[in-house]
């Protein structure tokens, strides 16, 4: 017992060394050296290990590759911008701690992030308290639902994306609708909005079945919508669990059209589902089909130098995930750069509220005071997967 | 007085017959012992009057109470303890930690008292170590105090075990070949030992294979041969029933 | 010999009182809140993991769901308080009474069960009680977590800080590293370290060994709950994901990293492995690449630190402690 | 509901539940020889699918890239054993569980730096239509599935039964001294449980990514399910595993069936806990009695 406490003594003598050296550092990095070409540090939330590894993966390499870009062409106002990334883990805890480090120890002006949604509301105390701007790339109706004047997001949020989804079947005269989606945070969020606002589309669910995330089979719950007879299948969710949902449709010999989410916007899914992803619809930015932009729009052309430029660094296409964090960044410091004066917290929040008719991969960004969301349905199209290529649908 | 009252007592595992019905007293401070060949059923037999089995049939009662489905910790607390041919040492706790576990239905700390440890619990916990260290004197294992129960020889286990059986303050005492692994030297002392425990006003039933302490420290002697009782009188009688010689005929000679 | 041992006893009389001034230092020497939210974490794990110390590391008893408990106490404050307004105090002895009592009820009929059973019986109530947090979301948010817990207060005094964070949950946890140290030393403590080295001589010493289970699985549940409810307060925001299985787990090879049969072991263990993770950034100066491999291979370096300590020293914390003592008083 | 339907519930729930007794049957394996649950078991269910991917992307033919996999997945279980396990033999199962645990960490991270964080699709390994029986629908992969589970439940018995090795694998399993008395190499045996473990947990993995594609992190549902089959067939035979996964399988999908798809792991998990309240020792393992 008593060496014992020698060693509890040591561990805590180490950890004082540990906190007074933090102390030090921490109050020397707020200090600004009075150097014109100090940069503006953003920091940056992102899932690199985890569930959403990824997700936040494909995120990290575009903001990367955004910053770099950027400051080679002379960052903004003259100065470089810095992204200082942590990874959370995929745990909202760590991500509080991570945001936490962001705050004190690099003084940054703006917060990118986080992956996930539960991630993005577990920043929001630090967020609040710290009166800095957050752009979370997570794609949780709550995340501005939830209305926090500091908190942006640049996917579209399923709020925005159902209706239109429900609408698109509608029109294809498909309104027995079953629906099948994974009880995670992006199938759950998006299930709720599509069993609310059913009703108001005109269209009626007949089936309603979960499965989990991880899940390898999903045949048992096909076997119960294929009962019902819908004239679609209508899936919500963002993980690997839709290829063998749309395989398990097949080898049942569904002939029933399967409708997905912006979340299935994924060369994974076309891989994974092989054969059985043909004819999958589903809505999602014009990014993926960047000619649904119109070939002669500025959309058109960031959209095609961003995809040229990440195939280029990366050796794949940027999915979805990576457009998100284009954006978030693009927000940022299309904020910045019209910032007069002191780039204070406070003036860049005020700024990124005033973004307007931007153009990211997203869609065209104009936020307002009301509105964090910044993209509407006309940001959105449907695609249909044909030769194991997406098109628009018609 | 009687203390003990077996009557009728069986087992059997699995077709076999382990204990086939036995009976037997056991007067107030007696030491007893209970021998037989190997698999005559002994060790069975002390499981059932501890509550470590359950018997098909028979009765058990200690001072006029019944003690049968009894679970292993109430038989203590009427005042029955006991030791085991494998010995069931604490391995990681020191010798005396051993004794003061022993004392657990002598104790009233509880978790909360425990955690908190009270003035009169540090008491209690001052007077158990010392009574531990009186009852490591009394079976002479008092050099191996501070050692870990994994770290000492065979034949002192079974005295740590005797001192922790003791420290439950039992009015009878089981003892299961408790001389096993002792030179001579020792079973000495622990004969001395169990005289002293005896004369403290403690009864002991004891199965052992050292006939020469079963001779010696005996009053009555039980002797188990397949499950059955086939003798039951005083050592000198014991010696000469022609049914116990044969019984132990083609078995190994017991040491004489 | 005899002079080192002196030194010992009066370094085991000094060092409870240094390490709490030490604790209660931390906040003179530093205004960082995010090495206070740092501290907290380690300050919570360590409640977790001395109760669960009590059950697997002296009883002998695996438990893969004291994450769940844990999730049980965090979510009964952060709904009592956000959603009922009812008193910090009151929803702590709430939450931590009713994790208290999920334990009773799960160790009654796990009384029979053994080693890899008893495992997969609490991993799976943990997995239950996960799709639970997940699907009740009226009480707990679901997947979106439970937000907006108040601070914890107590009357007109209100812990809003990090830095008060901090000192409540060590104080907290001092205070049950105190108790349970105190514990294992008296008769209770006995007992459970008895029946983890034999059943039946701990039933012959008159243990009620089932009932000494149900206690031990209850208090520990119980401690579990306390750090969650604390969590929820001082977090201030309560998701699914913190009560998963990986956290189980993690708490488990604390407890064996620390060494069974200790308290202090498993305590520095769990400070070790719970820092680790934030070791970039309680490091000042490092290089920004290096502080990005850490991250990216902080469960390569964790599961190679388990692997290593138990490769040499397999009695974990405690097990090297109890060498070098040994070493020292042969000398 | 109809007849096909319900036979398509018991198909969905044997397809999981084959899945389920290759991991549970790696898990048995390694508890029979060592008295120990390997935590690493559904990381190799992990590597054997992320590794064929790898294979069938470096050039390899399916079946060789599946073999491939499956014997270095042993390999890397072989490993385990022999420089992190056999060394700490005689420290406890308690310590050797937290090895594998750390070994589980490692093993899915390094995946993670090598292979990436994304899904990764392996090709089916016969093309085709599903069969239709009896109106229930059948992936040709899943006859593959269930056609391996069964030569592996064969292979396994006959060698146990008949074989001198599978002798020395039982004698292991009862008691490691007599074992040795009796001649047998026990650590021989320990090495090659946790490498034929790796393997079998490394053919599910393979055998079964066809269907649901696979990624660094699949391991530890793997794991989770698998543990839950062999508990709940008993920690015995390889018999009892195969049981074990096929019904939770089939209590799954008929959870999903009659149930509720929501709450079909919460309703398993219910059962399965009260199976272990009532036998203790799952539904065929011995009871295991202490000596006094």
């Amino acid at each position: 017992m008593n060496t014992q406490f020698k060693m509890v003594v040591a561990v805590l003598a180490a950890l004082l060394i540990a906190v007074t050296g933090v102390g030090c550092s921490g109050s020397g990095s707020g200090e600004s050296t009075g150097d014109v070409a100090e940069p503006y540090r953003i920091g940056a939330v992102v899932s690199l290990t985890g569930t959403y590894a990824g997700l936040g993966t494909p995120e990290k390499n575009a903001i990367e590759m955004e910053m770099k870009r950027l400051n080679d062409a002379g960052g903004v106002n003259g100065r470089q911008v810095e992204v200082i990334f942590e990874d959370d883990a995929t745990d909202p805890a760590k991500a509080q701690a991570a945001v936490a480090r962001l705050i004190e120890q690099e003084d940054v002006i703006a917060i990118i992030g986080a992956t996930g949604t539960g991630q993005t509301m577990a920043l929001r105390d630090d967020i609040d308290r710290a009166a800095i701007p957050q752009v979370s790339m997570a794609g949780g109706s709550v995340i501005t639902a939830e209305f926090d004047e500091l908190v942006f997001q640049t996917p579209w949020p399923n709020r925005t994306v159902v209706p239109f989804t429900l609408r698109q079947l509608k029109e294809r005269g498909l309104t027995n609708v079953a629906v099948i989606s994974d009880t995670g945070g992006y199938g759950k969020d998006g299930h709720d909005i599509i069993v609310a606002q059913a009703a108001a589309a005109g269209v009626k669910i007949i089936a309603d079945e979960t499965f989990n995330p991880g899940d390898t089979d999903m045949m048992a719950q096909l076997t119960k919508i294929k009962s019902a007879s819908p004239d679609v299948v209508l899936m919500w969710n963002a993980g690997k669990e839709a290829a063998i949902v749309a395989k398990n449709l097949k080898q049942l010999g569904m002939d029933v059209p399967l409708v997905g989410s912006p979340g299935n916007g994924r060369r994974e899914f076309i891989e994974g589902a092989a054969d059985a992803a043909e004819g999958f619809q589903f809505a999602a930015g014009k990014i993926l089909v960047p000619e649904a932009y119109g070939v002669d729009t500025p959309a058109y052309d960031v959209a095609t130098a961003f995809i040229s430029d990440y195939t280029k660094a990366y050796d794949v296409a940027p999915d979805i995930f990576a457009g998100h964090a284009y954006d978030a960044f693009l927000v940022v410091t299309d904020a910045l750069s019209r910032i007069e004066g002191d780039a204070t917290p406070a003036a860049l929040r005020d700024a990124i509220e005033q973004t307007s008719g931007l153009v990211g991969i997203g869609g065209t960004f104009t936020y307002g005071p009301q509105d964090h969301n910044g993209l509407t349905e006309a940001d959105l199209v449907f695609y249909r997967v044909e030769g194991n290529e997406w098109v628009l649908a018609k | 007085m009687t203390m003990l009252s077996v009557r009728g007592l069986s087992k059997s595992f699995g077709g076999l017959t382990a204990v086939d019905n036995v009976s037997f007293d056991v007067h107030e401070g007696m030491i007893k012992a209970l021998i037989g060949p190997n698999g005559a059923g002994k060790s069975t037999l002390f499981n059932l009057l501890t509550g470590f089995e359950c018997p098909d049939a028979g009765t058990v009662t200690f001072l006029g109470q019944p003690m049968v489905a009894l679970k292993p910790f109430k038989v203590v607390r009427a005042g029955i303890a006991r030791t085991f041919q494998n010995t069931q040492v604490f391995g990681e706790m020191s010798v005396i930690e051993n004794v003061l576990v022993g004392m657990h239905t002598q104790l009233a700390t509880g978790f909360a008292a425990g955690a908190l440890r009270l003035p009169a619990t540090r008491k209690a916990d001052r007077m158990a170590v010392e009574r531990a260290g009186r009852l490591l004197r009394l079976v002479g294992a008092e050099e191996f105090a501070d050692a870990p129960g994994a770290d000492i020889p065979h034949g002192v286990r079974r005295l740590v075990e005797i001192a922790r059986a003791l420290a439950a303050a039992p009015k009878l005492l089981l003892l299961d070949e408790p001389a096993a692994g002792l030179n001579n030297a020792e079973t000495q002392a622990l004969a001395a030992s169990l005289r002293r425990i005896q004369a403290d006003g403690t009864t002991i039933l004891i199965v052992e294979h050292d006939m020469g302490l079963v001779m010696e420290i005996s009053d009555e002697i039980v002797v188990l041969d397949r499950g059955r009782k086939i003798a039951e009188g005083s050592p000198k009688l014991i010696q000469k029933d022609p049914a116990v010689i044969e019984a132990y005929l083609g078995e190994e000679v017991p040491d004489a | 010999m005899s002079a080192r041992y002196g030194l010992d006893r009066a370094i085991a009389r000094v060092a409870p009182v240094l390490i709490v001034a030490l604790v209660a230092a931390v906040p003179l020497l530093t205004d960082d809140r995010y090495l206070f939210k740092v501290l907290t974490f380690v300050g919570l794990n360590v409640i977790v993991v001395t109760g669960l110390a009590l059950l697997f590391g002296y009883a002998g008893q695996i438990s893969l769901g004291h994450a769940a408990f844990f999730g049980i106490g965090a979510y009964s404050v952060g709904y009592l308080t956000a959603t009922r307004a009812l008193p910090w105090l009151a929803a702590v002895a709430i939450g931590v009474a009713l994790a208290s009592v999920v334990g009773l009820l799960l160790s009654l009929p796990m009384l029979r069960l053994k080693g890899h059973y008893l495992a997969m019986a609490t991993l799976a109530f943990s997995e239950i009680l996960g799709v639970f947090f997940v699907e009740a979301s009226a009480i707990t948010g679901g997947n979106d977590g439970l937000r907006g817990i108040p601070f914890p207060s107590v009357g007109p005094f209100k812990i809003a800080t990090p830095g008060a964070s901090y000192l409540l949950v060590w104080g907290v946890a001092i205070i049950v590293v105190v108790l349970a140290s105190n514990l294992v030393r008296t008769r209770p403590g006995r007992a459970l370290r008895a029946v983890h080295g034999t059943e039946l001589g701990a039933q012959a010493c008159g243990i009620d060994t089932g009932r000494l289970r149900v206690q031990v699985f209850t208090l520990s549940a119980g401690l579990a709950g306390l750090a969650g409810a604390l969590y929820a307060g001082v977090v201030g925001f309560v998701s699914p994901t913190t009560f998963s299985l990986e956290f189980s787990v993690l708490l488990v090879a604390m407890v064996v990293l620390g060494g069974t049969g200790s308290i202090t072991g498993p305590v520095v263990a769990c400070v070790a492995l719970t820092l680790l993770p934030y070791i970039d950034a309680l490091v000042p100066g490092l290089p920004r690449d290096a502080v990005a491999f850490l991250q990216d291979w902080e469960a390569d370096i964790s599961g190679i630190v388990m692997i290593g300590v138990l490769l040499f020293a397999p009695g974990g914390v405690a097990g090297m402690l109890r060498r070098s003592r040994r070493a020292g008083d042969a000398s | 509901m109809s007849s096909s339907e319900l036979l398509q519930f018991v198909v969905s729930g044997l397809q999981n539940g084959a899945v389920y007794a290759l991991v549970a049957l790696g898990f048995t394996l390694v508890y029979a020889s060592t008295g120990i649950i390997n935590f690493a078991q559904g990381e190799f269910f992990m590597l054997g699918g992320v590794l064929a991917v790898a294979g069938v992307r470096f050039g390899l033919p399916l079946p060789l890239a599946v073999v491939a996999s499956v014997l270095v997945s042993a390999g890397i279980g072989v490993a385990l054993e022999r420089f992190a396990l056999r060394p700490r033999r005689d420290s406890g199962g308690l310590v050797l569980i937290i090895i594998t645990i750390g070994a589980s960490m490692v093993l899915k991270s390094l995946a993670r730096h090598i292979f990436g964080p994304n899904e990764m699709a392996l090709p089916a390994f016969t093309p085709g239509p599903p069969v239709i029986i009896g109106g229930a629908a059948i992936d040709p992969q899943v006859l593959w599935i269930w056609g391996l589970t069964f030569v592996v439940v064969v292979a396994l018995t006959l060698v146990y039964a008949k074989t001198k090795l599978g002798r020395a694998m039982r004698a292991c399993s009862l008691s490691h001294d007599a074992a040795r008395l009796m001649g047998v190499d026990t650590a021989g045996v320990v090495m090659l449980s946790f490498g034929l473990a790796a393997a079998l947990g490394a053919l599910g993995g393979a055998v079964v990514a066809p269907l649901t594609q696979t990624a660094f992190d699949v391991g530890a549902r793997a794991g989770i399910k698998g543990f839950a089959a062999a508990i709940l067939g008993g920690l015995g035979s390889p018999v009892a595993a195969v049981v074990g996964g096929l019904l939770l399988g089939v209590l799954e999908s008929l959870s999903v069936g009659f149930l509720s798809s929501t709450y079909k792991d919460v309703i398993s998990l219910v059962v399965l806990l009260a199976v272990l309240f009532l036998r203790p020792q799952g539904l065929f393992g011995r009871a295991g009695k202490e000596k006094v």
